[in-house]
């Protein structure tokens, strides 16, 4: 059902390399340890987080961009991007890197759009920042952009508000947005689950065509344990902070850890009837038994 | 820094309505109508108590005391370069008559009304008035009474050419001016500033002042502030407080001069309790005029128990009453009042009339009384004490003009005291009082010609309610101001006409 | 709706000019006046008819621009206003801008440092600013800047030797002296309004900045936010750009009702500073049983202030593109 | 139970004026489960809305038990059918108890043995006495969910509308609540109505589902055709083959139907 | 000791256990969590100290004083501070300090009388124009911008020369003159809540608008109503001080701050004390208020804590 493009020798030579990273939230209720050791590596492919709710999967893809919130921290052993360690980078180098070479699609474009900006200066301003163009040779780039996401009438569109655009073409929007800068990973963090189902296909398979034509490497992140393996080349589960298991999308079926055959099994299916939906058992233990899972290459 | 041919003063100025002579009768108007305009007769800065001709030169009474033959002095000119005329005199005296405003009642008192006027008043040439008395009284009294700032002269010529539908220049002079005094009006810009300049032709030559500018200020703070800056020459509000904390400054002087306003503790005789005579008589030992005078009172007010001010003709200056509180207690004791008997005190929002009537309180509090004070503003409390609708009073009162039959009017005159007669400008009659005996007396008193009996009359008036009354009078006010050192010359009366600016120097 | 707003307006402002227990009569001819005098009078007020008539005759008069007469400044109240409101216009207006200039950047600022030792200063300037009795401050202020250092020059709108140089055009005397050109009057003008406008510019900053501030912190927490930090935006682009644009919106309606509470003028504030404004004039005619100002004062308050929710609800649309 | 016939509502006026539902019609039959599927916007919520009484200004006929209903509603007409709203966090009031939000309904029909009723149905919907205190914001997601529909449970309803009663839950608790909503339509014979985006949600518990599009009904399917793809309407077959997951092939067949 | 400390741990886990047995160590709970959240706020804590302070003085008043404050002493008047008239005595030689403790009870006093007919009114008229909508809406809420658009002191004073002075008339006149903010605040939240799922919840359940009104919504815009009447209350004892001064608030001899400020006012540059220490006590306490109202709102407001 995927994609049929997959040069393995990427594999070999992560765009990015994380290992043992931890995001830690000091609140007033104490220590909140979002994120707990996950490694894993990223290529020129799409790679898959799921877990449920709450597991650390935004906040993994987060502080890969290290935009954590005030109150939290972020360590880890390495984070290689390009050659250099995304930890030892200083405020304006990650500024630099943000947006235009590791960028992020949010999840609802109702709320991660400025509301009082057209989309188009939302867009433009993506690459006048990154490539200090002239305005006019910012907005040619921004319609093509609009174009190439498959917006019917760029022109009118770029000069239109948040508000005045329905949700499928709000992500849109979002996805020219952020690729505009021609980046090499992207992150997205749940780009549809505030869409209509079939939008929500237009909308990957946009993703899915970027991926392709631009040697992007692509975090998907979702609780849909289905949708993503469809979609994705890897995937990595996640449960309390921790990745449980690292799947190739094609082997699914072949799942092992009881988590991800809880996830599976508890939605309903389109095909096969159950009477009763098996609910997800959750073991303490998931979260301190030693896991050797991780998303990185083998050697 | 005021410059040197400009007489800065800054004063509250809220209450001036008007500038036209027939219609003024507020504080701040009457002092600058009285710079503005002359009137037949008139006192001057060195002699307050001597009425001197202004623009008259000489006068003749009739054998029977009803006719005045007044000669002007020649020569005078109006700030349009009009001539004074007796024309003028006539006019002016018939215009305040039959414009009716609220002053005009001084000179009706002579008899006068909108249909006589003309032929009381009747100019014989360009130089003689004739001035008929209609009324039992006085010439003496008719002199003072047409020294009062009703009886301004104006220029008729000037006014008439701004007369509107037979306003008689009313709307016009309301902020303009057509005078023959030392000052000119230039602009008038109510609550903000006035601005007098001097007259080159005055009668006395130009005054040293160019200009004279009243700033209103409102705040005594605030002017005290501008005049120890510099930035004004004198500072009219500031409180006896105020002036002692000017001591140390060289630059300012702390003034002060007598006025005509009596403050007094009036009883509602409509009111069970206060209309007991012992009530009353309680009340005149209860009062701690000493210890008020010796504090917040200190500066601004001197004991006075009498309805006439000292510092003017016929006025009685003993003062037998002062705080016994045992005699107090007594007479209460013997009026035999209720044990929850509460009453209520009235008084202005404004220090000290507060401060007064806080002090009546506690005096009222140690006879076993207790009493709630109720503050409000004039416009508030003026009403209701003229309804009769108070109980205790604290309220002052200033003479009309300067002849004690002003304030025997007020304070022993009422010949209707029926609620209906609402004869609302005697406080005789507001506090439901019938002056019996006080009243015939009063009309005698104004009808004498003789001015010896006149002024026994009147020390026996003065006596009657200083006894027996529902008057408790205490206070006499005495005005306090604050000036730059090197003014001088700058005279304040009595009556709050009698304001110089033209004898300042600086 | 505005119309309907108007009317009511009037119509309590009517009300009111009719339950206020002074006699409107006694008000005009004074209290020694005769019966007849009165009775003319009573009739010439038309207080004999109906009250309904009574109210449309005022409607009517109101409507030609007819305010009456001021007892207490013999002058009619249109001219009166004339003159006092540009004086409190003149407060009202620099006050707002210095709230605006200085209480913006303040609130955005400490929103920005949230919880921050400079967050905690602002917030309790801000709030001291609104604790403090203004007339006691104001008394202060002129006796350190103007009596001690000589600053400023001190009660008053402006000084007399420059009063009436400039014509009133406008009747704000600084924009009167500057467009005559004269730059003397207009220091003096200037070096008048600081101190008066500074005690107002406290108010209306301290509940800029508070508002700011709290506007400010909920959009940070929006999720635009966070996509223009990952744009790669600067932290200066990502709150003056992109966060306080929405703030913006929701600043104009605050800053709109601030002005027009302002331009009701401070009675205090123009006590103390000798200061000819509307609120002033309002109170003392109030006290002087003055109605026709009364109410001339007073709905020309009212006017101004709808008038001002109007344009705010105006540059709102403009600013705001989802009102529509 | 159920009986729809020509009903249709419109939101706004004039130029503004939006036909949120045109001529729907529906018949559900007592103890069945009926599911409506569309897109957003399409009047999914906007029908059960009308028929618990939200929205009043809508034409045609609304028939319970045979009986039409009126407009407006009667506070006793009311007790047969209650709704279960989609979003957990937003449909308790945050300042209510579990105990407060349940005994309301029973004090407003005025009904007794309150404590003993609340009791109950919390056991019911898999809850213990211990939750009976606590405020939303001390409860999960699933947790609320289960309150929301002891809620509706409460007055003994015989329809239960539920709009989208899960997509704002995990998969996993959704499971859950799915299993809940389903043992309580057994047990107490409840006739369903529910409303999802989620053709395999709806297909778990509905044996029958219309599919909307643009506030209309476009077609009417049992759970038999739906789980083989037997499918007239093109919208319908879109809608299914999106369902199943990512498949860039037949995407390119994909029509704009909104 | 030990023992203390068992009890009052014993108490904490029984305010912070997961499942309360009843309703009232719910909402013991849920006031005990608000507590925590407002205390690890130490600005708004100062405040609150503040107020609470304001609400001993008061309390304890005739303790702490040893006249009520209206005993004259002219002979002593305009005495600076000292051990024996520790704020000094005004013009009168009336004790500041007593007059000072007493007058905390007189602005308690107008901060209640107000609160409790401004918070009423205001939510009553928001609410239900909130609620009702259409014409009910149309007409409270043009009342209100009436009222809005109004001088606040013209219509005070109005009210106040229609009532008669006193200090019950003037804090009437000030509420009369304050809703009309808390009414839009109101009408403004109404109009979010109205369409929220739980008030739907409860319509569909049969309750009567009435009930939703006073159970559901008033409820929810309570909090704010609050919040801004805290942060107000500087405002309100300005006013009614201001109204004081216009003999038409506290009738003397009774302490109020303002009065005092005001009749102190000319003293100002001679005997600083008389005006400026009840502007401090007015300034402290306003502030108190402030701070706590800012407190309030981090602890009370449901967009900034709690929900999602
Ligand atoms: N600013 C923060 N302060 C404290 N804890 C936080 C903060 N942000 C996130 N967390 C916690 O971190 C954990 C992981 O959150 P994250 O957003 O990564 O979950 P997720 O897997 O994306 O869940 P979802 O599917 O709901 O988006 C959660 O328990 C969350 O409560
Ligand atoms: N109160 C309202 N006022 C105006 N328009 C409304 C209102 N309620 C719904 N609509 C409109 O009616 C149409 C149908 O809305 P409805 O909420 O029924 O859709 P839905 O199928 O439930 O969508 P979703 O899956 O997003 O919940 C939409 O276009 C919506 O904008
Ligand atoms: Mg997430
Ligand atoms: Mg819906």
């Amino acid at each position: 059902m995927n994609g049929s493009f997959k040069k393995e020798p990427l594999r070999e030579e992560p765009l990015l390399s994380v290992r043992d990273l931890h995001v830690r939230f000091s609140t007033s209720k104490g220590l909140v340890h979002a994120v707990r050791g996950v490694s894993f590596d990223l290529g020129r492919e799409r790679l898959g987080i799921v877990g449920e709710s709450g597991s650390g999967k935004s906040q993994t893809g987060r502080a890969l961009l290290r935009l954590t919130a005030g109150n939290g921290r972020i360590d880890a052993e390495k984070l290689m991007f390009s050659g250099m360690d995304l930890m030892q980078a200083n405020g304006k180098t990650m500024r630099n890197i943000r947006g235009s070479r590791i960028s992020m699609i949010m999840q609802d474009p109702k709320y991660s759009l400025n509301p009082v900006l057209t989309v188009g200066a939302q867009i433009a301003e993506s690459c006048r920042r990154h490539e200090n163009i002239p305005r006019a040779e910012a907005k040619k780039r921004a319609l093509s952009m609009l174009d190439t996401v498959r917006i019917r009438e760029p022109e009118k569109v770029y000069s239109l508000y948040p508000h005045q655009v329905s949700g499928g073409m709000g992500q849109r929007i979002m996805i020219a947005m952020m690729l505009i800068t021609n980046p090499d990973v992207m992150i997205a963090d749940e780009p549809t689950s505030a869409l209509d189902v079939t939008v929500q296909m237009q909308v990957l398979s946009l993703l899915d065509d970027m991926v392709r034509e631009r040697g992007m490497g692509l975090v998907l992140i979702s609780h849909d344990l289905q949708l993503v393996s469809s979609f994705c080349d890897r995937v990595l589960v996640m449960y309390g902070g921790r990745i449980m298991e690292t799947l190739d999308a094609k082997h699914l079926d072949q799942a092992q850890h009881p988590y991800t055959r809880g996830l599976l099994n508890c939605l309903p299916r389109l095909d096969g009837r159950h009477d009763d939906l098996p609910v997800l058992e959750r073991d303490p233990a998931w979260l301190t038994q030693p896991s050797d899972a991780s998303g990185v290459f083998e050697q | 820094e005021t410059p040197a041919d400009t007489f800065v003063i800054a004063r509250n100025t809220a209450d001036a309505i008007t500038l036209d002579p027939a219609e003024c009768f507020e504080f701040t108007g009457s002092r600058i109508v009285a710079n503005i305009y002359e009137r037949l007769f008139l006192f001057e800065p060195d002699d307050l108590t001597k009425l001197v001709g202004g623009i008259a030169e000489s006068y003749e009474f009739s054998e029977d005391g009803k006719k005045i033959t007044v000669k002007l002095r020649p020569g005078l000119t109006f700030h349009s370069g009009n001539p004074v005329t007796a024309a003028d005199v006539a006019y002016s005296l018939s215009r305040a008559v039959k414009l009716d405003k609220t002053p005009a009642f001084i000179i009706k008192q002579i008899g006068w009304t909108a249909d006589n006027v003309d032929e009381a008043v009747v100019a014989v040439d360009d130089g003689t008035v004739e001035i008929n008395i209609l009324a039992d009284l006085s010439p003496a009294l008719v002199l003072n009474l047409l020294s009062s700032s009703v009886a301004s002269i104006v220029d008729m010529k000037e006014v008439q050419k701004h007369e509107v539908d037979g306003d008689m220049g009313y709307a016009w002079l309301k902020d303009n001016s057509a005078g023959s005094g030392p000052f000119m009006l230039k602009n008038w810009k109510a609550n903000e500033v006035v601005m007098l300049e001097a007259f080159d032709d005055y009668r006395q030559g130009k005054p040293a002042m160019n200009r004279v500018v009243i700033r209103h200020v409102a705040e005594p703070s605030a002017q005290r502030l501008l005049l120890e800056k510099g930035d004004v020459d004198a500072a009219m509000e500031l409180t006896a407080d105020q002036l002692k904390g000017l001591a140390g400054n060289d630059d300012v002087s702390a003034e002060s001069y007598p006025k005509g306003y009596l403050m007094y503790l009036a009883s509602n005789m409509e009111h069970p309790v206060l209309s007991k005579p012992e009530v009353r008589e309680a009340l005149k030992y209860m009062v701690d005029y000493d210890g008020m005078v010796g504090s917040f009172l200190d500066g601004q007010y001197k004991i006075h128990q009498n309805f006439w001010p000292s510092g003017m003709w016929a006025a009685a200056t003993d003062t037998p009453y002062s705080q016994n509180m045992d005699k107090a207690k007594a007479l209460i004791a013997d009026a035999g009042l209720d044990a929850d008997t509460k009453i209520t005190i009235d008084t202005l929002n404004k220090s000290p009339f507060t401060e007064v009537a806080q002090s009546v309180q506690a005096s009222l509090k140690e006879l076993g009384i207790d009493s709630e004070i109720i503050l409000s503003d004039g416009a508030t409390l003026w009403p209701k004490y003229r309804a009769r609708k108070h109980e205790l009073i604290v309220a002052r009162w200033g003479p009309d003009y300067s002849d004690p039959h002003s304030n025997a009017d007020a304070f022993a005159h009422n010949p209707n005291n029926d609620f209906e007669a609402k004869l609302t400008g005697k406080l005789t009659w507001r506090n439901a009082w019938p002056a019996e005996g006080l009243t015939e007396l009063t009309d005698q008193a104004a009808a004498e010609s003789d001015p010896a009996k006149r002024e026994a009359t009147y020390a026996k008036l003065q006596k009657m309610v200083q006894e027996d009354s529902p008057f408790t009078i205490m206070f006499q006010a005495i005005g306090t101001f604050g000036q730059r050192a090197k003014v001088k010359g700058f005279v304040n009366g009595v009556t709050s006409d009698q304001a110089y600016y033209k004898t300042v120097t600086k | 709706m505005l119309a309907l707003t108007f009317i009511g307006l009037t119509a309590v402002t009517f009300v009111i000019g009719r339950i206020m227990p002074n006699d409107p009569v006694v008000a005009i001819v004074g209290d020694r006046a005769s019966k007849e005098v009165y009775d003319a009078m009573f009739l010439q007020l038309g207080l004999d008819k109906p009250i309904w008539q009574q109210y449309l005759i005022f409607l009517g008069d109101i409507l030609r621009g007819d305010f009456g007469n001021s007892v207490m400044t013999g002058q009619p109240v249109l001219e009166d206003i004339k003159r006092f409101f540009p004086a409190t216009l003149e407060l009202a207006t620099i006050a707002t801008v210095v709230g605006v200039i200085i209480g913006i950047p303040a609130g955005v600022f400490a929103a920005v440092r949230q919880g921050t030792l400079i967050d905690h200063c602002v917030r309790v300037i801000g709030l001291l600013g609104h604790s403090i009795p203004i007339f006691w401050l104001g008394m202060v202020a002129l006796l350190v800047f103007y009596a001690k250092l000589d600053w400023v020059a001190g009660p008053g709108r402006i000084d007399f030797f420059y009063d009436g140089i400039v014509d009133p055009v406008t009747g704000v005397i600084m924009i009167d002296a500057a467009i005559a050109g004269e730059w003397d009057v207009f220091q003096n003008a200037l070096s008048h309004v600081i101190l008066p406008a500074s005690m107002l510019a406290i108010y209306s900053l301290a509940y800029i900045a508070r508002m700011t501030r709290s506007f400010m912190l909920d959009q940070l927490n929006q999720e635009y936010v966070l996509t223009a930090r990952v744009k790669g935006l600067g932290e200066g682009t990502v709150i003056w750009y992109h966060a306080f644009r929405n703030v913006m919106v929701q600043l104009i309606t605050i800053i709109g009702l601030t002005y027009a509470s302002l331009l009701e003028g401070s009675v205090l504030t123009e006590t103390v500073f000798a200061w000819p404004g509307i609120g002033q004039y309002i109170t003392n005619s109030l006290f002087n049983a003055d109605m026709n100002a009364v109410i001339g004062g007073t709905l020309v308050v009212g006017i101004s202030f709808v008038f001002i929710n109007m344009l705010s609800d105006m540059l709102y649309r403009i600013v705001d593109p989802r009102a529509k | 139970m159920i009986e729809i016939s020509d009903f249709s509502i419109a939101f706004g006026s004039g130029k503004n004026q939006i036909q949120a539902v045109k001529n729907f019609n529906l018949s559900v039959a007592e103890g069945e489960s009926f599911g409506l599927v569309g897109e957003s916007g399409s009047g999914k919520s906007t029908v059960l809305r009308a028929m618990v009484g939200i929205y009043s200004h809508w034409t045609g006929t609304i028939r319970i038990d045979g009986q039409p209903i009126a407009h407006k509603r009667t506070p006793a007409s009311r007790k047969h059918m209650q709704m279960v709203f989609q979003d957990p966090y937003g449909s308790l009031h945050p300042r209510r108890t579990v105990d407060a939000t349940l005994s309301e309904p029973l004090v407003i029909h005025g009904l007794d043995n309150r404590e003993e009723r609340v009791l109950k149905i919390l056991a019911e919907v898999g809850l213990g006495p211990e939750y009976r205190f606590r405020y939303p914001h001390q409860l999960s997601g699933g947790q609320r969910q289960r309150v929301a529909i002891a809620r509706a449970l409460i007055l003994e309803p015989r329809v239960i509308l539920l709009d989208e009663p899960t997509s704002a839950l995990d998969v996993s608790v959704q499971a859950e609540i799915l299993n809940l909503l389903s043992a309580l339509r057994k047990a107490h014979g409840l006739t369903y109505v529910m409303v999802s985006h989620d053709l395999a949600v709806v297909g778990h518990l509905c044996s029958r589902i219309a599919v909307m599009n643009r506030g209309e009904v476009v077609e009417e399917m049992s759970e038999d055709q739906m789980r083989t793809g037997n499918l007239k309407h093109e919208y319908t077959r879109q809608l299914w083959t999106a369902s199943h997951g990512y498949d860039r092939k037949a995407l390119a067949g994909f029509k704009e139907f909104a | 000791m030990s023992e203390h400390t068992q009890t009052s741990s014993s108490v904490v886990s029984w305010l912070l256990a997961d499942s309360p047995d009843n309703a009232f160590q719910a909402r013991c709970q849920r006031a005990y969590i608000s507590w925590l959240s407002f205390k690890s706020n130490p600005i708004a804590m100062l405040g609150f100290f503040i107020v609470l302070f304001l609400c001993l003085v008061a309390l304890f008043a005739p303790l702490l004083t040893s006249g009520d404050g209206t005993t004259q002493e002219l002979s002593n008047r305009l005495a600076p501070p000292s051990a024996e008239h520790w704020f000094g005595t005004d013009e009168l030689g009336r004790d500041i300090y007593d007059r000072i403790v007493w007058g905390s009870r007189v602005t308690l006093y107008i901060i209640f009388l107000v609160s409790i007919i401004v918070m009423p009114i205001g939510l009553i008229i928001g609410t239900t124009a909130g609620l009702f909508g259409g014409v009910v809406d149309a007409t409270l809420m043009r009342i209100t911008d009436i009222f809005l658009a109004f001088p606040r002191l013209i219509l005070a004073l109005a009210f106040v020369a229609v009532l008669g002075p006193g200090l019950e008339n003037a804090v009437l006149a000030i509420a009369l003159t304050t809703w009309s903010p808390y009414a839009r605040l109101a009408r403004a939240e109404t109009l979010t809540l109205r369409n929220s799922e739980y008030i739907l919840a409860a319509q569909i359940m049969g309750a009567s608008r009435i009930r939703v009104l006073l159970a559901h919504i008033m409820p929810m815009c309570m909090s704010s109503t609050i919040v801004r009447l805290t942060l107000d209350m500087a405002g309100i004892i300005l006013t009614a001080a201001g109204l004081g001064f216009l003999g038409l608030g506290a009738q003397p001899p009774l302490a109020e701050w303002g009065a005092m400020i005001a009749s102190g006012r000319d003293y100002l540059l001679d005997q600083w004390w008389v005006p400026t220490i009840p502007g401090i006590a007015i300034l402290v306490v306003s502030l108190g208020f402030n701070l706590l109202g800012d407190g309030l709102r981090d602890v009370l407001d449901p967009r900034s804590s709690g929900g999602h």
